[in-house]
């Protein structure tokens, strides 16, 4: 592949700066948001009550069987006939915080699931309740064992971002495509936009280790 | 380290004075789907006693002990704590009957009458040697935290862990963490100590540490129902000792009538089994 | 009524003009990425290009801003439903199914369709030979439909770039799209070994699009296309980016 | 939203045809060359050598850091200036095998790993090499623990391959675009494919509990 | 169920007549990085002899076993078995000498010369009890699968787990599963039978029936290694008890000898300790 490199230097900047302003910051907010709905989401799975749980399973169901692009073009573009009007950035954030919010509650699921059932008893015997032994013993540990799985949904996450360009918002591959429109280098640009991302994954796989060694310090190793 | 009402006592070995016991279960039963796991167990614990429960695998020796702490909720039956809980609990008599719904309320207030010491230990591992002793105290009893950090490193001092304080559970043996899983439930000042097999899961060689520090428990005049396979240790530390098969009480009696000359037939052969002469 | 025309006023059920004019901008969508008509001056700059520079222009006219928003084809039209913008500019070409559901300005570009292929390639001729000869076309444009009707094995490709490159690889025969797009390509690519096979008698219209019903701002930019056509800004503009008129 | 059922109706053959011919098998075809080399990287992660170890290593994380799109780009418009001209079916099954070759390896990696210690010994006291240990003992039991992450792989594989239309593979979504892009009615049409993926998730998520059920017959319920 | 040489032996207890051990271990030495586990172990078995290893934990009687069967690779040493091995093993002797670098192929021989029962029985989970049984036969030692299948069930019978042929693990208890372990292992037909704690992981009511097979395999001249806390066991079943302590043999004879009358301070400390008299 003759490359042009010239403009594959001169576009770092846009990239990059797209990555900043865009990528991000849409990840971080989006993943944060996404979490917490997954916490939630995953206790009401866990709730002994059908219908709680039943809503839990239908919403896990639709967010990942279908395409996130449409989970996008229906926020953006169809709640307006329904009278709710968002910007970009909003509907963004709230697009992948629900998509997050469905694949991570299967992971966090599984994490308080993992967790040895004599934990909720020997927070009950020291007289917790539900909601105590939870917040101190079980999530505690949870996170341990989730952090490899949500990091991968962290990982999508950051390539899946490219796809607010749809609805409008700035981010790191629309700034590569604007260029490849211009200069009709579109292998150039996208293999250069794909080492960015790849250099921000590599970095969130570093965080990842660090938070794991630290997560890790209570168990044998 | 001693039974937090403070009240004298008569000796671990004697019959107490008082006249009503700490706890008193009457036709406890209880069954998980159709298989019936307990059939009208009764049962009276004075205060200052201990009372070793003994029986084959399956028996409902543990679904006795998860029912008295509330970890599994009976179909029938009445539990009774006699007098003001010694922590926070309520001021006078706690008395359920499972035979009618039980509040989530009253489910709480029979956990703080008792104190679990499980088989596995189930310590924190997320929690240091301290934090795993003064999380009931002070998250849930609301006491305060230097008070509790004191009073817990005083009883980790009684069971030979004082430097121990700072480590984590996964640095302990066995024998370590099942003293640790003593000193969290003795920090909680219960009425009753509940052990499930305490010893089973350990090394053999650090079985003995464990059972010295429970004797000692029982010599100060803790209230105590253990579960135990270690017929000489049941022997020389128990008031009385229930023999349990089949979700039935078979015998019961003063642990020295019991264990060496049982009445019943079932009790026989299941201590001869115990002592494994193959 | 604004810019010193005389509108009549508007019907009480079409607010579109005054909407515009109270807002004091009309909201534009545009891709960003189709050169020479929508794009960013080179590739990280302002966005530019043919379309941009009229819708501008028609704005100027009209008394407000232009607000551009750059989103993907598949947005384009479904933002406008849903009033997130007031019209698209886009080299949108007018044909019966679109004019069913949208209202259409004048038209400002009037080209035709080309048959590009190699410069080697001496089978196709005209649009007949196209029969069972592989295309490659973006969903976009409505030379995908005239490919289709012209008996084409048609591919859909994310642009005109990715079309190029398979032409130039020779994995397709050839690639039907505006003449104008091939021409600025032609000219910033000039050794690309391509050439134009055959061209359209039919001449192809592209234009702005309104919803349906926006009959006072579909007016209203109709008077500023005519007033830009009569002080020759229209063709100015087209000579900047073709070096001919393309607008009529 | 204002739907135009008539055209919803009509496009209903078009997108299940897509489906039949486009999406479904080359997520199949996809996913089984797939899970194949995903064996094969796990295994050489596993490895003591740090060459080969690295290499596996190297090659997940850029698989998994990089857009798959761009991974498309390259194999189809990319490699042909190398001189490796291949078709849009076999270019976009390399990508997707190669993609699912990534992700899944870390899932088999992990499941090996859960599988105890003493399983190994065990092979090893009855006289079976590491290969037969593998094969016979250690393979069947982390097959049980890695259907439910490897399910996921399998429905995300599903909705990405609707990118396979921008190397000129006819499916799904790119049927339901064509339509939309006819009739301006994207809302309505993406909708549908939406439906379209959700159905075929559903049926993969009943097959996955059967599937699991089949392989759990063997532990304590 | 019978030693697979199938010649006469003379009896557990009684000294062996063969003047060559079938086992032959010489200054074995082992050390995880800088932690020295083993140091200079002797160790001879008798064709029909048991061999008890005792010791407190971490004392390193599981890396002797481990290293015996090939799991652990020594860093210094020699392992000599002595004889054509008795199932597709070599025809002769088999001498590793581990101070030198041994082959894939010499662990592999090794390997088939001994099989081990393990403390946690390490059944194959997915495979009914049969297939836990001929897995090796059949697929290792490419026996037949017919005469794998009668001598399984042969075995199993033997063990009084006929009727558990198609059951899977997870469906028996403790002792059951091990009685299965103990099948699988002697269904290889191997030279030495290798016990690393093989009921402490039991209920203790089951230990019993486990201890009786191994009992029974030592009376019909299997030789073996056990490691175990038993010491009644140990007294009853063993010809020679090895007391290890620190990496090291502190101690050894007779069983009677060893285990009554210890000559060092550390053995009596810890045969005291395995008493719990706490
Ligand atoms: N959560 C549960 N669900 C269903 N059955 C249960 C449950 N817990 C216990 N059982 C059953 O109840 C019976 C009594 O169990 P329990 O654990 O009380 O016996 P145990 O005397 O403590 O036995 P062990 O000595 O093995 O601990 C057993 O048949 C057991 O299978
Ligand atoms: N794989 C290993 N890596 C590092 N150290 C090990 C390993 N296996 C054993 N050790 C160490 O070797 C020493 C001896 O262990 P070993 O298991 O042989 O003792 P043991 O006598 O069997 O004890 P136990 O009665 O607890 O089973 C211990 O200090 C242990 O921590
Ligand atoms: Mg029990
Ligand atoms: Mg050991």
């Amino acid at each position: 592949m003759p490359l042009n490199w010239d403009l594959i230097w001169s576009s770092f900047g846009p990239i990059v700066t797209g990555a900043i302003t865009g990528t991000i910051p849409l990840t971080l907010a989006s993943f944060v948001i996404g979490l917490a709905l997954a916490l939630l989401v995953a206790l009401m799975r866990l709730s002994r009550n059908a219908v709680v749980s039943g809503v839990a399973r239908f919403y896990v169901s639709v967010i990942r069987g279908t395409p996130l692009l449409v989970q996008l073009f229906v926020i953006f573009y169809g709640l307006p006939s329904l009278g709710v009007k968002l910007d970009p950035w909003p509907s963004a954030i709230i697009a992948f915080s629900l998509n997050v919010g469905g694949y991570a509650a299967e992971v966090i699921r599984a994490a308080i699931l993992s967790v040895p059932k004599g934990q909720w008893e020997a927070g009950h015997t020291i007289g917790m309740s539900r909601g105590q032994s939870l917040r101190r013993i079980i999530l505690p540990q949870a996170a341990r064992v989730s952090v490899p799985p949500l990091s991968n949904t962290f990982i999508s996450l950051v390539k899946d971002t490219s796809l607010a360009s749809l609805i409008l918002v700035t981010e790191l591959f629309r700034n590569a495509q604007q260029i490849a429109a211009f200069s009709q280098e579109f292998m150039a640009l996208y293999l250069e936009a794909a080492l960015v991302y790849w250099v921000i994954c590599l970095a969130l796989s570093s965080g990842q280790s660090v938070l794991e060694r630290r997560l890790d310090r209570y168990v044998a190793h | 380290m001693s039974p937090t009402d403070g009240a004298a006592h008569s000796g671990a070995h004697g019959a107490t004075s008082q006249a009503r016991p700490v706890l008193s279960v009457r036709n406890l039963a209880k069954a998980f789907g159709s298989n019936v796991v307990l059939r009208d167990i009764d049962l009276d614990v004075r205060r200052g006693n201990v009372v070793a429960l003994i029986g084959p695998s399956g028996s409902g020796k543990t679904t006795v002990l998860r029912s008295l702490n509330g970890l599994e909720t009976p179909d029938a039956g009445t539990v009774t704590f006699a007098g003001p809980g010694t922590s926070a609990g309520p001021g006078t008599d706690l008395a359920l009957d499972f035979s009618a719904r039980v509040s989530k309320k009253e489910i709480s207030d029979l956990r703080d009458r008792s104190a679990m010491v499980f088989q596995h230990y189930n310590l924190f591992p997320h929690m240091t040697v301290l934090q795993n002793v003064i999380e009931g105290p002070v998250q849930v009893q609301k006491r305060k935290r230097a008070e509790a950090v004191a009073e817990a490193e005083k009883l980790l001092a009684r069971v030979g862990l004082a430097d121990k304080r700072d480590a984590y559970p996964f640095e302990l043996s066995g024998g370590q963490q099942q003293r640790v899983g003593i000193v969290r439930a003795l920090a909680l000042k219960p009425q009753l100590l509940l052990f499930d097999e305490p010893t089973s899961a350990l090394d053999p060689e650090l079985v003995g540490d464990v059972l010295a520090v429970i004797q000692e428990l029982a010599d100060e005049g803790w209230t105590m129902v253990i579960v135990t396979h270690e017929l000489a240790f049941a022997r020389q530390v128990a008031d009385e000792v229930i023999f349990m098969d089949g979700g039935l009480v078979v015998e019961r009696g003063p642990a020295a009538e019991v264990l060496r000359a049982p009445r019943q037939e079932r009790t026989r052969q299941f201590v001869r089994r115990l002592l494994h002469e193959f | 009524g604004g810019g010193g025309s005389q509108t009549p006023a508007a019907s009480s059920s079409d607010t579109s003009l005054s909407d515009v004019k109270s807002k004091g901008e009309i909201v534009v969508a545009t891709e960003g990425t189709y050169k020479p008509f929508s794009f960013h001056a080179e590739g990280a700059g302002d966005l530019t290009g043919y379309d941009v520079e009229i819708a501008r222009a028609v704005a100027e006219k009209l008394g407000v801003k232009a607000t551009f928003q750059e989103t993907q084809f598949d947005g384009i039209f479904a933002g406008l439903d849903a009033k997130r913008f007031d019209t698209i500019a886009n080299q949108i070409s007018i044909n019966d199914e679109r004019k069913a559901k949208y209202d259409f300005s004048k038209p400002y570009t009037v080209s035709t369709g080309v048959i590009v292929t190699k410069a080697d390639n001496n089978s196709i001729t005209g649009f007949d030979s196209l029969k069972g000869k592989t295309t490659a076309q973006s969903l976009t444009s409505n030379f995908y439909k005239m490919a289709v009707d012209a008996g084409a094995n048609v591919q859909s490709v994310e642009g005109w770039a990715q079309g190029v490159a398979l032409v130039r690889q020779g994995r397709v025969d050839a690639i039907v799209n505006d003449k104008l797009t091939y021409l600025d390509y032609a000219k910033t690519n000039p050794d690309a070994g391509l050439k134009i096979a055959a061209e359209t008698t039919e001449k192809s219209e592209s234009a702005f699009v309104f919803r349906k019903g926006s009959t006072e701002l579909t007016k209203a930019v109709d008077k500023a296309l005519d007033d830009l056509r009569t002080d020759g800004t229209l063709a100015k503009i087209s000579e900047k980016y073709f070096g001919t008129d393309v607008t009529k």
